[in-house]
């Protein structure tokens, strides 16, 4: 299984070396990947339908609690198979829709790489390996979104999917890591049995919401739905590709797949029931008022995602089952339509559903297969999506919490999609003929199988529903509960009530298809304003915001005033250690005033020095009086027994003056820049400061803990370190590692200085 | 005996000296740069081996025993920081044989090359506080240097804050040591340890502790300390930039390590806690300033302040898990640091500026170049299947463990934001189609070829196929990080090996 | 500030600079056992350097050293380097002292030592250091 | 007496402060100079004070005779007077380039890198 997932990564990172041997055959070549991975997981379907499991399991990082296992139920078989399959026709219809295209390696890259995370994402059997594919989808997908990178609406359209995906990607990365705190473990189908423990934990809550908040924005539920229609600006088998099997179900697919372990809570029923509910009329009102055809087709994807985030929190076991037919119904008719319109733009040169009309007699194929898909997206017998949609209803009308509302919304909702779909499949074909901007023809027969075939399954899949059914619906819904379900799928129910709603449903959705001009100008007057506070203008404000926050704290930060920077530094030094001696210290400061005469004459000197070098206004005088302060340093080092310091320092101050003559006498005098009260505000964080030095070693030479290590110097220093001056034995022998850097030092120092004076770079000087 | 960590600190000297008596001589100087650096990588490599084998490896020098002389300690974080130092080394003197100014090599960018990584594997793998001091100054007076080569006034007017700032915390670092001295006596950060470990004082020693964590925090570049740091690094050549981006700070980081897990762990409670504050803080502040930036350099400079937020929020949080994962963390950061960098000089090879504005069409003629830059642009945004999206986890996970939230949400947060300034350098200058204003695109079309672009990109190439690499094939660093860590908190065996065992 | 080149400065500069070396060596040698050592020693002897370039300038400063500045730092350092690697060729770590006490007629018994091999590179360093700071600065001067 | 080198220690950190908050370039150099100068002196005092007892062994003596100052802070601060000498050279280059290339004394025209 492992290479099954890797399979599709190795062949992205051969394609820019395969490409340049097949040239424009290439996709077929690659197309036979994807084609083999669906045969392989097909080899799966009779053991899953016995209810088995397949596992696999390869150690990653056994210290995070990764590891690369994999886990092979009916859910992520039936995913698998969609994400293969229709990736082998995308792959397939994507070569000859890029013909020409040199940037067809690249696109092939993304593709295949994107198809293999799917793949990893919906087989992952431990949490941070399905996050892991879960983000390279995101990434894969905004590669995907921008490729048309040098058009401005491609690269915005990339980044906001990129933004919200990953916004929310980071939130259900801290809901997974504290999942698995609480469960013990990542495997997740240990996690699902361990439900009760979960959903009691204190945690759970929190939990819940990340979790769900990743969910939410990676499958475009209100009101993060706006990055997906955006994301039409991709080349269509990627929209085809996205919305259809993969990555937007990545989200639903995570809520199935956790509802064991975390769904049948109030929390859990009303927060996905509701989302899902408002997400649903929401993408079909916005599916009817487009006019684009990917928009619709986007729009719609909205409302089949709505409805699966619906399903899984209305969680009975109908509404599982009905979760697992609608997802199947979607995939196949989505991929199909999305094919479809690619085709058509292909064809006629444009994506405008208004620009179309007339158009069976040049396109006939792509007309029957427009028809068949978009039968089964209206949810109209005999297709599967049918179906899916009278099961919906079912379980709906049967839901435990607000099952009244929700049914409504269904059937407003399967009203607004008889209509889309009306548009989709109608509008363009039928009706007088438009020019459009290339002369319209049927694409290439690559191109046609993948909707051909898609639309074939749909049409059998609903007359003989037991095929579906016995492969893996029920395994799959069994999976979504943790009883067994027996789904019994049939095309004929009697006449029940959801088929009086569903049949209301279509007269409604062929009614408003027939005044779809009128309505959708009274749309448009209607939510305009709805447009300019909708989340989209919201995302787009907060990105404002954010850049403008920015702008606005940084420079509050990063002013650019030395003295300020300097003032922070000591201000942060003096409220840190400042503080942790008032409040922590107990203990008393060393007062022993012992001081004699001539010591005090020259800290008199020193402190009018020092103040003198602070308060002159003449350059000399500066010079003067910091080498008076530094002379009276050296008269303390002599005083107090050192004398190599004292010469060290005389010397040091003396090169220190000359060097300082040397320079500010180029110059300018001094200037006073500051304004007095500028001045008292330094004056205050200084002596801050000071006081705070002051405490520091009053409080320092109160305490001494242990013995010097010195002692072993003196004792050792003639015998082992043969010499009698002490400093210098530790200078050049204990401690000459020290010296070592020390001179380092002086000569980086001098490497320094040189370089400054002697080379002023000529501006723009490159190297030849 | 144990020669291998004498090595790291000695061969740059040497090889520094060796470049400044040849200073007349570049082309010998070009050599001993890849030659001298490439020994460091041999040597620390040959280090870490002997600590993943024997565990903390220990020199003293003079053969003086601890406490009395010098002594070098190696643990697994010392020896990876200096493995790492020699990788980026040799990596950064690679990319300068092709980039650096002539004039550059001419007055001093060899030689200072070569102190630098001294001064900064000396910080590594020193054992003695007073020494640590010592090897920061000697790799902040290279760094001066460097960072003032060429003379440019940018580079002027950023070098007067680098080094007021850093003098300063110097300063600051001098004084604690002398109070260190004062208290305890001695100075092998081992025999501090162990000294201060038997004095019941913790308000005391949180006082000292806040003094090292203020001096550190400047030389980290953490909040709010960091002002030298955006005000400089953009400023230098790149290879130079790249340098300092991916080692100076940490330096800093590697300080807080060592003091906080090492010396000042008494009063945990108390000091970890505001570690924890300032690396919140410095996340946030670090990538809001990112965001504020329009040209390449200057937003990689804010990412460099943001990231060190997440190293001491592993340290603060102080959990073994967290701990490692602040390690593993760091040892990313620093490659994906240095490998921006250098894209960026690429970038500025190819299009001439370094401004957003101006950039464009790298992706559509340099796909390569797009991919040498979305690898460590995505690990330093933390997203699988990079080094640092394992680093983001363990913290993650570590924090979340330990229920903090707050800091959790900071850094989930602080993620979500660096993919916002990172991904404007992509769109704006890899997406974007060649605006008209280029003036110069011929390098980027490939009419003009230049024969020293490869000398760029082999670096990158290399950098870039290691985080990967680590991010994939994770198990190894993250081990590493483990035992690191776990030395780390463990400190009784760092005190046992530097001063022998039944020590005080 | 390199201006004034009196006859009196001139002199002392000439009389001073031996001197000064000579004091220096002195200053080098002794550091071990009494205050001195090679830091010390090498602020004498630039000292030395320093009088002889206020008092003739530049080119007779350069010409009496002979070799580039630059060029005694890098030799100091290497001499330094060498010194804490003799330690390592016998086995022990590296600075361990290497000492030896040969016997020269005349003088009798001294002692060399690796410690003063160091503190030699020290001195190098230093006066290589010193006079490229300064040396620079004056010619920037001019 | 530390106590009075605490607080002649304290004035000179505060002094030294007050100059490198000054707008000119000429005034931060004098704080430097100054403050390396305090921060040795404070290790000085922390290391301890001792009159009249240098570190040195009489000619013949195997031991200093008597109590003798601690000769390690002398060798540390030794190390750092030379240490700060460097860097203070070189910062004293730098604000005179800094000069050059501005052509002003004024910290508030040196801003340019970070806004």
């Amino acid at each position: 299984m492992l290479v099954a997932v890797l399979a599709g990564f190795i062949l992205a990172a051969l394609v820019p070396w395969l490409q340049p041997y097949f040239g424009e055959r290439a996709g077929r070549l690659y197309a036979l990947l994807p084609a083999a991975l669906t045969l392989y997981f097909a080899t799966f379907l009779p053991g899953v339908a016995a209810g088995e499991a397949s596992q696999a399991v390869y150690p990653w990082v056994p210290g995070l609690g990764l590891e690369l296992a994999f886990y092979l139920d009916g859910l992520s078989l039936l995913l698998a198979l969609l994400i293969s399959g229709i990736g082998a026709f995308v792959v397939l219809y994507a070569g000859d829709y890029l013909h020409g295209d040199p940037r067809q390696a690249r696109f092939f890259v993304q593709l295949l790489a994107f198809m293999a995370s799917m793949l990893g994402l919906v087989l992952s059997d431990n949490l941070i390996a399905l996050f892991i594919f879960w983000e390279l989808t995101s990434i894969t997908s905004y590669l995907l979104i921008g490729f048309d990178h040098e058009d401005a609406t491609a690269r915005r359209a990339a980044l906001q999917g990129l933004v919200v995906t990953v916004g929310g990607g980071l939130a259900l990365l801290a809901g997974l890591v504290l999942l698995g705190t609480v469960a013990g473990t990542y495997t997740i189908s240990e996690i699902v049995t361990q439900g009760e423990a979960i959903r009691e934990h204190g945690h759970y809550v929190p939990l819940l919401l990340l979790v769900l908040l990743g969910a939410f924005t990676k499958s475009a539920q209100v009101p993060f739905h706006f990055w997906l229609p955006n994301a039409m600006a991709a080349p269509t088998p990627v929209s085809a590709y996205l919305h259809s099997a993969t990555m937007v179900k990545a989200g639903v697919y995570l809520l199935a797949r956790l509802h064991p372990a975390l769904g049948g809570t109030d929390a859990w029923i009303a927060i996905c029931s509701l989302i899902g509910g408002a997400t649903m009329v929401t993408g079909a009102y916005l599916a009817v008022r487009s006019t684009g055809i990917k928009w619709v087709l986007a729009y719609s994807t909205v409302m089949a995602l709505g409805t699966l985030t619906m399903l899984a929190g209305v969680g009975t076991e109908a509404a599982m089952v009905a979760f697992v037919v609608f997802l199947l119904g979607h995939s196949l008719y989505k991929g199909a339509l999305f094919l479809v319109a690619g085709g058509l733009e292909h064809g006629t040169g444009t994506k405008d559903l208004l620009a179309m009309g007339g158009l069976r007699r040049a396109m006939p194929i792509t007309a029957l297969l427009a028809a068949v898909s978009a039968l089964s997206l209206a949810g109209l017998p005999p297709l599967f999506g049918f179906i899916g949609k009278e099961l919906m209803l079912e379980s709906l009308l049967a839901a435990p919490f607000a099952g009244v509302l929700l049914t409504l919304l269904a059937v407003v909702t399967a009203l607004l999609v008889v209509a889309a779909a009306g548009a989709v499949a109608l509008r363009p074909f039928f009706g007088p003929y438009r020019e459009t901007p290339e002369v319209p023809h049927e694409p290439s027969n690559a191109m046609l199988a993948g909707p051909a075939v898609l639309g074939l399954l749909s049409l059998l899949f609903g007359l003989v529903p037991g095929i579906p059914g016995d492969a893996f619906v029920s395994a799959a819904a069994g999976a979504l509960s943790s009883e067994p379900v027996h789904a019994h799928l049939a095309l004929w129910h009697g006449l029940t009530l959801p088929l009086g709603l569903s049949a209301l449903a279509v007269a409604g959705g062929a009614l408003l298809y027939s005044r779809w001009d009128r309505a959708r100008a009274a749309m448009r007057r209607i939510d305009a304003p709805l447009y300019e506070r909708g989340p989209e203008a919201g995302y787009d404000r907060l990105m404002a915001a954010l850049s403008d926050l920015a702008r606005r704290v940084t420079p509050v930060l990063q002013h650019g005033y030395l003295r300020y920077y300097i003032a922070t530094t000591v201000l942060t030094l003096v409220a840190l250690v400042g503080l942790t001696l008032i409040t922590r210290y107990e203990g008393g400061l060393a007062t022993a005033i012992d001081v004699r005469f001539y010591e005090l004459a020259i800290a008199v000197l020193f402190v009018v020095a020092t103040v003198f070098a602070c308060r002159t206004q003449s350059r000399l005088g500066a010079v003067v009086s910091v080498g008076v302060v530094g002379y009276a340093v050296a008269l303390f080092y002599l005083l107090f027994s050192a004398p190599d310091l004292s010469i060290t320092q005389i010397l040091v101050e003396t090169l220190t003056v000359i060097l300082l003559v040397l320079v500010l006498f180029k110059l300018p005098g001094f200037v006073s820049f500051s304004s007095p009260r500028q001045r008292a505000w330094d004056a205050l964080v200084a002596g801050l400061l000071g006081t705070l030095v002051t405490l520091l070693l009053l409080v320092a030479v109160d305490h001494q803990f242990a013995a010097p290590i010195s002692e072993y110097h003196l004792a050792e220093s003639v015998p082992l370190g043969h010499g009698r001056n002490v400093v210098n034995v530790i200078i050049v022998d204990y401690r000459a590692l020290d010296t070592l850097g020390e001179i380092f030092v002086v000569a980086l120092a001098a490497i320094g200085v040189y370089s400054m004076i002697q080379y002023t770079r000529p501006a723009r000087e490159e190297r030849s | 005996m144990s020669l291998e960590i004498a090595l790291p600190i000695l061969l740059p000297l040497g090889f520094g000296a060796a470049s400044l008596a040849a200073h007349r001589h570049i082309a010998l100087q070009r050599w001993l740069g890849v030659a001298g650096t490439g020994a460091l990588l041999a040597a620390a490599l040959w280090l870490l081996r002997s600590v993943g084998r024997e565990g903390i490896v220990v020199m003293h020098m003079g053969d003086w025993h601890a406490p009395f002389g010098i002594t070098l300690a190696a643990d697994l974080l010392g020896a990876s920081m200096a493995v790492l130092t020699g990788l980026l080394g040799l990596a950064t003197a690679v990319y300068s044989l092709a980039s650096t100014p002539i004039g550059h090599e001419r007055y001093g960018h060899w030689p200072l090359l070569h102190l630098l990584l001294a001064g900064v594997t000396g910080a590594f793998l020193t054992g003695d506080i007073f020494n640590l001091y010592v090897w920061f100054e000697v790799m902040l007076v290279a760094s001066f240097a460097l960072l003032t080569l060429g003379g440019e006034r940018a580079q002027m007017e950023g070098a007067i804050k680098y080094v007021a700032l850093n003098l300063l915390a110097s300063m600051l670092f001098l004084s604690a040591v002398g109070i260190t001295y004062g208290l305890v006596g001695t100075l092998n950060m081992a025999d501090i340890a162990a000294k201060l470990g038997e004095v019941d004082r913790p308000g005391l020693v949180s006082t000292l502790a806040a003094m090292y964590m203020v001096a550190f925090g400047v030389k980290a570049g953490a909040f709010p300390l960091f002002f030298w740091l955006p005000a400089s690094y953009h400023t230098p050549p790149v290879a130079v930039s790249a340098l300092f981006a991916g080692l100076l700070s940490k330096v800093g980081v590697y300080a807080l390590y060592r003091v906080f897990t090492l010396i000042f762990t008494q009063d945990v409670a108390y000091t970890h806690e505001i570690l924890l504050w300032g690396a919140g803080l410095t996340m946030l502040t670090g990538v809001l300033g990112a965001l504020a930036q329009t040209e390449i350099r200057r937003i990689l400079s804010f990412q460099i302040i943001s990231s060190v937020g997440f190293m001491l929020m592993g340290l603060a949080l102080f959990t073994p898990l967290a701990i490692a994962g602040g390690i593993l963390y760091t040892v990313q950061d620093i490659a994906v640091k240095i490998a921006l960098f250098l894209t960026a000089g690429i970038i500025f090879r190819l299009l001439g500026s370094y401004r957003l504005e101006a950039l464009g069409g790298l992706y559509r003629y340099r796909p390569w170049l797009g991919i040498l830059f979305l690898i460590p642009a995505l690990s330093l945004v933390g997203l699988p299947p990079m080094a640092g999206f394992i680093g983001k986890l363990t913290l993650v996970r570590a924090a979340l463990e330990e229920g903090a939230w707050g800091i959790t949400f900071i850094a989930l947060l602080t993620g979500l934001l660096t993919l916002v300034s990172v991904i404007r350098i992509w769109q704006q200058g890899f997406w974007r189609g060649l605006p008209n204003r280029v003036a110069d695109a011929a390098l980027l079309t490939g009419e003009r070829r230049d024969a020293t672009l490869w000398l760029m990109y082999l670096p990158v190439a290399v950098l870039a196929a290691l985080i990967l690499a680590a991010g994939v094939y994770a198990q190894p660093l993250f081990a590493l990080s483990e035992s690191a860590a776990g030395q780390l908190l463990a400190p009784q065996a760092y005190i046992d090996a530097v001063l022998g065992e039944g020590a005080p | 500030m390199i201006r004034p080149r009196s006859l009196i400065l001139q002199t002392m500069a000439r009389l001073l600079l031996p001197l000064q070396l000579l004091f220096s060596v002195f200053m080098l040698l002794r550091g071990h056992d009494l205050p001195g050592g090679g830091f010390i020693a090498g602020l004498v002897a630039s000292a030395g350097f320093i009088l002889f370039l206020f008092a003739f300038g530049i080119p007779a400063t350069r010409a009496l050293l002979g070799v580039d500045p630059r060029s005694v730092t890098g030799a100091g350092l290497l001499l330094a380097v060498a010194s804490a690697l003799l330690g390592l060729l016998g086995g022990d770590p590296a600075f361990t002292a290497q000492w030896w006490q040969p016997a020269i007629p005349l003088i009798g018994t001294i002692k060399i030592g690796s410690p003063i091999i160091f503190d030699v590179g020290v001195y190098l360093t230093v006066i290589g250091a010193l006079l490229t700071i300064v040396v620079s600065l004056a010619e920037a001067e001019e | 007496m530390e106590t009075l080198m605490a607080v002649l220690v304290g004035i000179a950190f505060a002094a030294s402060l007050y100059m490198m908050m000054r707008r000119s370039i000429v005034k931060l150099i004098i704080g430097l100079i100054l403050l390396s100068n305090a921060a040795n002196l404070l290790f000085f005092t922390a290391g301890g004070l001792t009159r009249g007892a240098p570190p040195l062994i009489p000619e013949g003596a195997e031991a200093p005779a008597g109590a003798v100052a601690d000769p390690l802070p002398q060798a540390l601060i030794l190390t750092a007077i030379v240490i700060s000498f460097g860097v203070l050279a070189f910062a004293l280059v730098l604000i005179r380039k800094a000069y050059q290339v501005v052509q002003a004394d004024d910290l508030d025209q040196m801003k340019g890198t970070d806004t």
